[in-house]
């Protein structure tokens, strides 16, 4: 290929910032750190639309299907003749879609932070951090081995750590971070088996091969694998379900989703980039990559629909209950993957039947725009108010004009109304789930509906509900009009997401993304869209008699609700559920014995041997006199002795 | 060769006397004790001519008379100072270690007796052609710095001990380049033996042989030779005006005079070194082939040659001491290390690179 | 008296060692020990010389070790000497009994 | 009896009394003194064997170097005319004996040992075949060691100059006389 070069360049331009702006950032070019590292991005964003250009429009397609091409593949460990981890690109059309997806985003991201973070202490540091991240995903969509994307996957990971940490002086910000890591972490553990079993059946750790290997009912590693089973489920699937695990993790899929809520202590840029729109889709681009794979296991597909509605809808009934905007959008996020994760649960491969698939892939793009759209717009209204609580908010549509035009149509489009981008979407995923599934189709029907209510609840406490006096108490009323919206570097990312919003539902997603790489129209049945789309304005309905003027029925009804309102509430105690596990069973029943077996059986023998050593030592430290002469008469003795012993006594 | 009769010829005709009148060992005993006698006889006599010799040449140079009232022009005058130095009392200070204030000038006066053995001081005319002559002369002319410091040490007292500190340094540093430019000649010659040494230089002498690294050697060498010795411009162990004489300051009499006459030799001995590596040694001066000014050349004796260019050497020594104002001890050092030793090494290099390239005439 | 030989160098070169072994068992002086161990080494190069001569003529590799041995003995006795002022600057003394505190 | 041998009975001599002088002197100069006489008498030894470069590099490293080196330290460290202090007797006693009864084992085994002494002792090794040995690459060439012994040295040197440094002021000139 002889654009290996241009697509290497993808992912190292954001890795040279992180290199530069890390080592040198904060001493020399902290305040132009901004600039360097969203020029970089830029470069690194031209290089993708124009690779993603190339492969949809000139060599992508052959004979009407949209081919796997190796852009470039370098051998680095060869564990033995078929089995090398590899570093290379494998360009295909998610790869493509999601190079745009990453670095727009991203540099809309380091666009709106250049306002955002202006004048913080660490400001190249951050951007350092936002480098490392866009390299780990870029390398993790462009990974050509199984075994590569785990390593950018945990480098997305610990990218992850550091920005949500960012604020490392804020205790829960610690907190925060600490709790992401160890979930994905731990998550990730079930990837690195599944990664093992995977490999260790089909011999090899590159996609194409494993793909090819695992999915051809003839091969001897495809009977291999379905035979050997454990708990009377074939390898094979175990390995899909682990890999599944570390997916699940990533994408905070329930129930290792406690840790994305958490996550929002990192700065909103951030949030908006990572857990919004590009991180946690990886587990859904995880199973999107390894599609073929899943398809041939029914229990596997399964366990990702099932995993994906309940967290679909879980995560929409505790968002309606929350008060911290982040977490409401966290919330939404979690949602939104759910569709994804169970839209390509109900997919297959080939024709009509993939329609999952593409809906997956296409809800996962709009939904990259329109949620980080809502993210940095919370971001602006965090930044106008400093306050993440609705209650601190109301009436900012005089004081942020332009956030609230945007914040209105990614409301639009999250719920579903069109013709926004996410109503096009989530169409294909209702109906792709509608035929085969009908408890999801109406568990999703459902959970869009309650989308549409607490997107909504969203907007009208932030823009207009009650007045607020908040922001007089923080800044200056002359200059609220400078402050507010932020100048054009939060402007602008506003306004590019709000007309990508609009405008992405009307692209054809099914000419390019599909399981089979062959293109897949679907009709759009006008019938079919009644319901949602009254039910999402059913949902706006109820939200705009219950928020647009301030008044006591949210309450009344919350209280009539009852204890589901406040399991809501609390998340369905879920973290408690961890915390209990995790310090009374656990700690009890193997942290402390395994602590006194450490204490007393383990450091006993340590400690004993160290207080012999000493008894000893104190017995014969009259030898070591610290004397040279008497060491060398020792010597002259020994030696004599030795000479003695061999030449006279022992013959 | 139509030569005047020459010392080597004088040798042989003794050493053919003495073997056919008695028994080998016998031969070799009479034989040492003669070249002993001439070694002393030598030294006295270089120590008359050479003390009369600074006095005049320091007169010349600062346009006095010098000494002029013994003898005709005051050539007796190192007699008389010998005669002296003679009858003079033989003090030795209180608390001083007598076996090492007795021992050091002996062992200064045998050190310059042994250094004579390989030198040759005119054609086949040699005590001991070592093989390793150079490398001998530069290894028994350390154990001078022993003798010195030995008195600094014995006199017990602290001028003595600091001068002997001083000399002990300058010599220990200055040895380092001078090895160093010796060996340039031995590389260019091959050998370490004098007598190869003065035989590579009959088609020329090193110095005018047109080898840039030889006279960097032989600048070097003179300047090495100089502080060695421990005479002015480096006369630190003695500073009057500081130490008093410093090593020798509590001798007298008879030891003086070793020291003095140890000094006066070593001067020779250097000289004579550095006329036989960089002037050829007894080599008459030939010009190319011009037979005719050759063969007057070749008429002079050896000897005189080598005489001739050693005292050149000395008065070239003793021109420096009248001419240059003394260093203190730091610049002393500062000069070997930072300057001498780095040139010469560089000098080494050149010099091997040239015989390795055979850019040598 | 007989011919010298080997046996005779080998009889100086034991003496000297074990000259030089009494030296360091019986001074206390810190330059007194170091003196006693180039004895040491001295006899050591002595008898590779004598080896060399007597056994091996035609090969160098006894010239050689005693060449060797000669330029670490002058490195090391730099090296010891370089210890030995630093000791008494910090003790004012070079007695081998009042180093021994170094051990702790 | 010939001139040889005398001359090696009085280096022996030499050799000997002024190695035990020198492990003996309670004055500490003289014992310097008595040690550079017995290294003149080993520099002798070598030249009575004919290896005259040798005997060249022991006078100029033992003499020149190291003796010179142990009298500079002990002008640094002592008072001159000052007597070491004495030894315990006990353990002069007890030193001696092990001393000499390792040295009659020694004795004892090296009688009994019969080397094979080779009649021609007539070859000594010249300077050009020392000098060539030194830096042959070929299989018993002495160039590899003869690279670590330097290393060694500019090691040492530096070593020494990074241990006698003294952070304080001090005079240069007694720095410098450390250094060498």
């Amino acid at each position: 290929m002889s654009n290996a070069l241009q697509i290497a360049l993808i992912p190292l331009l954001p890795l040279a910032a992180f290199v530069i702006l890390g080592l040198f950032g904060n001493k020399y070019v902290n305040r132009s750190a901004g600039i360097i590292a969203t020029f970089l991005l830029a470069s690194s964003a031209a290089l993708a639309f124009y690779t993603a250009y190339q492969y949809f429009f000139e060599y992508g397609k052959v004979e009407g299907v949209y081919q796997k091409v190796t852009a470039f593949k370098y051998t680095w460990l060869q564990f033995s003749d078929q089995l090398s981890i590899d570093i290379g690109a494998l360009i295909d059309p998610i790869t493509a879609m999601m190079l745009v997806v990453v670095t727009f985003i991203s540099l809309l991201v380091h666009i709106y932070s250049l306002a955002y973070l202006k004048g913080e202490k660490r400001f190249a540091t951050y951007y350092a951090f936002l480098g490392l991240f866009t390299f780990s995903m870029l390398g993790l969509v462009l990974s050509s081995n199984i075994f590569q994307m785990y390593i950018f996957w945990e480098l997305v990971g610990v990218s992850s750590f550091l920005l949500i940490g960012f604020y490392y002086d804020k205790p829960s910000a610690v907190a925060a971070c600490k709790k992401a890591f160890i979930v994905t972490r731990f998550a990730d553990l079930g990837f690195l088996i599944g990664i093992l079993v995977l490999s260790f059946y089909a011999g090899t750790l590159d996609f194409n091969t494993l793909i090819e290997r695992l999915t051809s009912l003839q091969s001897a590693e495809f009977k291999m694998a379905t035979a050997a089973s454990f708990m009377g489920i074939s390898a094979l699937t175990w390995g899909l379900v682990l890999v599944f695990i570390g997916g699940a993790g990533k994408s905070a899929m329930f129930p290792l989703h406690i840790w994305l809520p958490d996550a929002m202590e990192g700065p909103t840029p951030v949030s908006a980039l990572i857990h919004a729109a590009t991180m946690v889709v990886a587990g859904v681009f995880l199973v999107a990559r390894l599609f073929p794979v899943f398809q041939i296991s029914p229990i596997a597909m399964d366990v990702v629909a099932y995993t994906g509605i309940i967290s679909a809808l879980i995560a929409a009934v505790i968002a309606c209950t929350q008060t911290d905007i982040k977490r409401v959008l966290a919330y939404s996020t979690m949602s939104q993957i759910g569709f994804m994760m169970f839209a390509l649960g109900v997919s297959k491969t080939g024709g009509e039947a993939g329609l999952g698939f593409t809906a997956s892939m296409f809800h996962l793009f709009t939904h990259a725009m329109f949620k980080a759209l809502l993210f940095l717009g919370a971001g602006a209204v965090i930044h106008y108010v400093h306050s993440n609580e609705m209650k601190d908010m109301g009436g900012l549509r005089k004081y942020l004009p332009i956030t609230h035009i945007t914040f209105l149509i990614a409301c639009l489009a999250i719920s579903g109304i069109p013709p926004f981008a996410g109503f096009f979407s989530k169409e294909e995923i209702l109906l792709a789930a509608y035929h085969h599934y009908p408890v999801i189709f109406y568990t999703a029907l459902i959970t869009s509906g309650l989308t549409a209510f607490y997107m909504f609840r969203l907007y009208f406490s932030i823009f207009w509900n009650k007045q607020t006096q908040v922001h007089s108490e923080h800044s200056a009323p002359h200059d609220s009009e400078k402050h507010g919206e932020g100048g054009l570097a939060m402007m602008l990312p506003l306004i590019v997401l709000a007309m990508a919003s609009c405008l992405a539902g009307f692209i054809h997603f099914g000419n390019f993304v599909t399981a089979d790489g062959k293109p897949l129209t679907t009709a759009l049945h006008l019938l079919f869209s009644v319901a949602p789309v009254v039910l999402a304005l059913a949902g706006i309905g109820i939200a705009t008699w219950l928020f647009l003027r301030q008044n006591d029925s949210p309450v009344k009804y919350s209280n009539k609700l009852g204890n589901l309102y406040k399991a809501a509430h609390q998340k369905f105690y879920i973290d408690e559920l961890y915390g209990f596990i995790t310090q009374k069973i656990i700690f009890n029943l193997v942290g402390r014995p395994a602590a006194w077996f450490d204490k007393n059986i383990v450091d006993g023998l340590v400690n004993e041997t160290g207080n012999g050593t000493t008894t000893l030592a104190e017995k014969i430290k009259a030898f070591q006199s610290g004397k040279v002469q008497q060491y060398a008469i020792y010597f002259l003795g020994g030696v004599m002795g030795l000479t003695v012993l061999f030449i006279y006594l022992w013959k | 060769m139509g030569q005047m009769i020459s010392l080597s010829e004088i040798s042989k005709i003794i050493d053919n006397w003495l073997r056919a009148t008695f028994n080998p060992t016998w031969t070799l005993i009479i034989e040492m004790v003669i070249a002993g006698v001439c070694v002393i006889g030598l030294f006295a006599v270089l120590g008359l001519v050479l003390v009369i010799m600074e006095r005049k040449v320091s007169a010349w140079i600062q346009i006095r008379l010098g000494p002029n009232r013994v003898g005709p022009k005051g050539m007796f005058q190192s007699m008389a100072d010998t005669v002296k130095l003679l009858v003079k009392e033989g003090l030795t200070p209180d608390g001083a270690d007598k076996f090492l204030f007795n021992l050091a000038p002996l062992i200064a006066i045998v050190v310059a007796m042994l250094l004579m053995a390989p030198i040759a001081f005119a054609r086949d005319f040699q005590m001991w052609d070592i093989n390793i002559g150079v490398l001998y002369v530069s290894a028994v002319s350390s154990v001078m710095v022993i003798s010195i410091l030995m008195a600094g040490w014995a006199s017990n007292n602290k001028y003595s001990l600091l001068g002997a500190m001083r000399s002990g340094a300058q010599i220990v540093s200055y040895e380092l380049s001078a090895g160093l430019s010796i060996i340039a000649i031995v590389i260019l010659t091959g050998s370490l033996s004098f007598n190869e040494i003065v035989h590579s230089q009959v088609d020329g002498w090193w110095i005018f042989k047109g080898h840039i690294p030889v006279l960097i050697a032989f600048v070097i060498f003179i300047i090495a030779a100089t502080a060695e010795t421990n005479r002015a411009p480096f006369d630190l162990a003695e500073a009057e005006s500081e130490l008093t004489a410093g090593f020798h300051t509590e001798y007298s009499g008879m030891k003086f005079a070793l020291f003095f006459l140890a000094e006066y030799v070593n001067v020779f001995i250097v000289c004579a070194i550095g006329a036989t590596l960089f002037l050829g040694g007894w080599m008459p001066f030939h010009i190319g082939s011009w037979q005719g000014f050759n063969q007057v050349m070749d008429y002079i004796p050896s000897s005189i040659w080598f005489m001739g260019k050693t005292f050149f050497l000395i008065f070239l020594i003793m021109w420096f001491r009248w001419t240059f104002p003394r260093l203190r001890i730091d610049q002393l050092l500062n000069l070997e290390w930072k300057y001498l030793l780095p040139i010469s090494m560089f000098n080494l290099l050149l010099v091997t690179a040239m015989a390795i390239l055979g850019w040598h005439f | 008296m007989i011919t010298p030989g080997l046996y005779h160098i080998l009889f100086i070169s034991t003496a000297l060692f074990f000259i030089g072994m009494y030296g360091f068992f019986a001074r206390k002086n810190l330059i007194t020990m170091l003196m006693s161990i180039e004895l040491i080494l001295n006899s050591v190069n002595l008898n590779f010389i004598a080896f060399n001569k007597y056994l091996w003529p035609g090969r160098l590799d006894g010239v050689f070790f005693t060449i060797f041995i000669i330029a670490i003995a002058a490195a090391e006795a730099a090296v010891a000497i370089a210890i030995i002022i630093n000791l008494y600057r910090s003790h004012k003394s070079i007695d081998v009994e009042q180093t021994e505190e170094m051990k702790y | 009896m010939t001139g040889s041998t005398i001359i090696f009975y009085l280096l022996a001599l030499l050799t000997l009394v002024s190695a035990v002088l020198a492990v003996t002197s309670r004055q500490i100069f003289r014992a310097a003194i008595y040690l550079l006489f017995t290294l003149i008498g080993i520099a002798g030894f070598y030249f009575w064997m004919q290896y005259d470069f040798i005997a060249a590099v022991q006078i100029i490293v033992y003499v020149g170097g190291i003796t010179v080196l142990i009298i500079f330290s002990i002008f640094l460290t002592q008072q001159a005319g000052e007597l070491l202090p004495k030894q315990k007797i006990g353990r002069q006693v007890f030193a001696a004996a092990a001393v000499f009864c390792s040295f009659a084992l020694v004795m004892l085994q090296m009688i009994n040992h019969h080397f094979t002494v080779t009649a021609d002792q007539s070859t000594t090794p010249t300077i050009a075949a020392i000098g060539e040995k030194m830096l042959a690459t070929t299989e018993d060439g002495y160039a590899l060691p003869f690279e670590v012994v330097s290393i060694l040295l500019l090691a040492a040197m530096i070593g020494c100059i990074v241990i006698a440094m003294r952070p304080e002021d001090t005079l240069p000139n007694e720095q410098d006389l450390q250094q060498k």
